[in-house]
């Protein structure tokens, strides 16, 4: 059996990689590929427990599930967004966007 | 070492290689297609963890939709299909800082944790996690509310997005 | 139990027996033995695949009013081993400019797409290739990496034609899942399971075909569509796009995405017949012998291919404006009220008998398709009569 | 054991055919590459410019309402599988949920964006 801090490394590790992404990427698309690996990690997390605690206690499954909508939300607002700054502005870099307005 | 731990350690291995390469990628199509064997590799641990359900949900939602809708979106951003100039940004260093802090963070502050050693019962027989899930999601006292919350979120989420794809003024 | 009644299980039994002799370690002849069924299962496959070329030609021929494949051996059966031989020494060219590596894993993934449905199919009563609690949405999932596929290979060819090949038949297929996913949710219902096995034993009374015949018929087109078959074959369009997303692949590469794509039609024939005709069940005679139940079973699948096959040889294509439509306006709301309306009669229903049951379900699928269909006429009729209106008033200023 | 394990074997055996085959392929066949064998197929004309053409709106469009809903049947499956057991209540939930969504597609499809414009 493999014990739950294998587990919590791992999705510590991925939370991290994912967070490297969102620091250090330039463009916006690439950015929100970083969010993903976070919410991922989180949902390794989110299972784990729910696997190495109380298994007739569904919470940890149910989270997950709830993560998966709020990932596909995030996903396609945050894309939609993209494309649309995109259509108005000719870039997806992150950092040309530094105007609140325009 | 068992079996399921070496399975694990491969695994986990490559899922995080994979994950490197997709902040690192300099192509962004190939950055969404090492997306796509990140999240495989977290079905594979999800199925180690016999959560086969949610194995089979990330495939479905991840691989046969969001990795799609990534794909879509690089091509719909792009005047070419070679980027030039560089992909991360002149702080990138200190992003890899703040992100090796996090992670020696919660490094020890899980090692100081007691419940770490811990490994999980095993799974009652005729134990059917679906059905425990639907259970779970329907019933009163359960989680009906996160349940129905969730469709409206998704509601607000396709109506957000399509006004915003589509507006074109 | 002897071989006649559980063939699988013998065989097993006596393999694991010999590697233990050898001194093999308990856990690892197991696995051992697994991979040799899964083997033999995936061989059975290809061999099927590959008179499934044979079948196509014939009927196709037959539909068109010709004979088909008729030089070489009887019946031209060993036609399609010369197609193979020929794909075989074919050269394989790669275009300048391709993403070598995701150009070659396209059509491993499409062909893999495909055989691991194969690992939830129940094929008889003692042989089921893997008993996942969660099988029916094991099938989106394998047709998830089927879509990857055929994106990863029309962007990685560097063709015009490829990519717009591939970005229409993914548009199509992502459309059609949705109907094809709530339809999976009535057998669901039905059955109070998503393992294939229970849904099959749970039709034992009554085929889901008689509780939900417009579930069926909307899973049939569904399917089609998922297929990338007539009328929605739009993202091959050789008038247009001359292949659609596999123009570049030449040898045996691209003998992959069409053998895959046979097995796929047949594979979904065959889960067409579990869903909603029974599976491997014909009035008990799969009690019989497995070999029966295999029989039944192939004869089922064989059967929905015939059936998707002809549509495919009566229809013409349709356009993708039309296609879309099709489907977001008409296909995806009908199957979701559909869907509804089952929930809601299931519940109502409950603790009525049989008969009851089955009628309400039977009756309630055909109010929804009069209804369906009456919205359909009124709405195409003010079309047309917006459309002829405008004509005739261009026709009197000439 | 894990009944997944199968489902590796699968796709293992699945993924070892096809690259067999292609291999069988890549051995057999002649390997005479050319610059003009290999340039890209447009119906033989020359190639005009990279394959990187623009796409469309619509088609994220498409991809964005096939995920909304694939979501939605995630949560659905549960559902559906405890459905019998649940009774009336249950089944109300369920509709509701499905007609939130239903929501979204109709407003889609009233801005237009579900046509191929």
């Amino acid at each position: 059996m493999i014990p739950l801090s294998w587990y919590l490394l791992f999705s510590a590790a991925l939370f991290s990689i994912g967070l490297f992404g969102v620091l250090s990427r330039r463009n916006a698309v690439a950015i929100l590929l970083g969010v993903e690996l976070m919410l991922n990690a989180i949902n390794v997390n989110l299972v784990a427990f729910w696997r190495y605690g109380d298994i007739a206690v569904m919470a940890g499954q149910v989270f997950a599930i709830i993560v998966f909508a709020v990932a596909a939300a995030e996903v396609s607002v945050g894309l939609a967004l993209v494309i649309s700054v995109y259509r108005r502005r000719n870039t997806v870099i992150a950092e040309d966007l530094d105007l609140l307005k325009w | 070492m068992t079996t399921e731990q070496i399975i694990f350690l491969i695994v986990a291995g490559a899922t995080l290689a994979a994950g490197l390469l997709v902040v690192t990628s300099r192509n962004l199509i190939h950055a969404a297609l090492w997306l796509v064997a990140t999240l495989f590799g977290v079905a594979i641990l999800y199925t180690l963890l016999n959560a086969g359900f949610i194995a089979v949900v990330q495939v479905v939602v991840y691989i046969g939709a969001i990795a799609i809708l990534f794909i879509f979106a690089v091509m719909l951003t792009r005047k070419d299909m070679r980027d030039s100039g560089p992909q991360h940004n002149k702080t990138w260093w200190l992003g890899a800082l703040v992100s090796l802090l996090t992670f020696g963070g919660l490094f020890a502050v899980l090692g100081q944790w007691s419940g770490l050693a811990k490994t999980g019962a095993e799974l009652p027989a005729g134990f059917d996690s679906v059905a425990a899930l639907g259970e779970a999601l329907t019933s009163a006292n359960g989680y009906v509310l996160p349940f129905e919350v969730a469709s409206v979120l998704l509601l607000a989420a396709m109506v957000g997005a399509v006004y915003l794809a589509f507006n074109k003024k | 139990m002897n071989f006649w009644t559980d063939p699988l299980k013998v065989a097993a039994d006596w393999l694991q027996g010999v590697f233990t002799s050898w001194g093999m370690n308990e856990v690892f002849a197991h696995v051992l033995v697994a991979f040799l069924g899964v083997l033999l299962l995936i061989t059975i496959l290809m061999v099927i695949d590959i008179f499934l070329v044979w079948i196509e030609r014939k009927v196709v021929a037959r539909f068109q009013d010709r004979i088909g494949p008729n030089r070489l051996g009887p019946f031209g059966l060993i036609q399609p081993f010369a197609d193979i031989i020929k794909l075989i020494i074919k050269e394989d060219t790669t275009p300048a400019g391709a993403d070598k590596v995701v150009y070659n894993l396209a059509p491993i993934l499409s062909m893999m797409s495909v055989l691991i449905i194969w690992s939830v199919v129940p094929i008889a009563p003692v042989i089921l290739s893997v008993n996942l609690n969660v099988g029916v949405l094991f099938l989106i999932a394998a047709g998830a990496i089927g879509t990857l596929s055929i994106i990863m290979a029309g962007w990685s060819s560097n063709n015009k034609f490829a990519l717009i090949g591939a970005f229409r038949q993914v548009a199509m297929m992502v459309a059609f899942e949705v109907p094809m996913l709530a339809m999976l949710l009535i057998p669901t219902i039905f059955a109070g399971s998503m393992n294939m096995n229970d849904i099959i034993q749970a039709q034992g009374g009554l085929w889901y075909f008689v509780l939900s015949p417009l579930g069926a018929l909307i899973f049939l087109v569904a399917i089609i569509a998922e297929l990338g078959r007539a009328p929605f074959d739009l993202s091959e369009g050789e008038s247009e796009l001359v292949a659609g997303f596999n123009i570049e692949y030449s040898g045996m590469k691209f003998g992959m995405f069409y053998a895959g794509e046979l097995l796929h039609a047949m594979t979904f024939g065959g889960i067409w017949g579990i869903l909603f005709f029974g599976g491997y069940r014909f009035f008990g005679l799969e009690q019989v012998s497995p070999f029966l139940a295999i029989a039944i079973f192939l004869f089922k699948a064989l059967l929905g291919y015939w059936v998707i096959m002809w549509v495919k040889y009566t229809m013409m294509r349709i356009r993708i404006d039309q296609m879309l439509v099709f489907n977001w306006v008409f296909l995806t709301p009908l199957s979701f009220a559909l869907l509804m309306v089952t929930a809601l009669m299931n519940a109502l229903l409950q603790g009525a008998p049989v008969w009851l049951y089955a009628a309400g379900m039977f009756l309630s699928n055909v109010v929804v398709a009069w209804i369906a269909l009456e919205v359909a006429r009124s709405v195409s009729r003010k079309e047309r009569q917006k459309v002829e209106g405008v004509a005739q008033v261009a026709e009197a200023h000439h | 054991m894990n009944e997944w394990l199968y489902v590796l074997l699968f796709m293992i055996v699945g993924a070892l055919i096809p690259v067999g085959a292609i291999l069988g392929g890549f051995l057999l066949g002649p390997k005479k590459p050319n610059p003009l064998k290999q340039s890209t197929y447009e119906c033989g004309i020359e190639a005009v410019g990279e394959a990187w053409v623009q796409f469309k709106a619509q088609y994220y469009i498409f991809a964005l309402v096939f995920l909304v809903f694939d979501v939605e049947a995630v949560f659905l499956f549960p559902w559906a599988v405890k459905l019998g057991a649940l009774g009336l209540y249950a089944a109300l939930e369920g509709v509701l949920f499905i007609a939130i969504l239903v929501v979204g597609l109709l407003y889609a499809w009233r801005k237009g964006m579900l046509e191929w414009a």
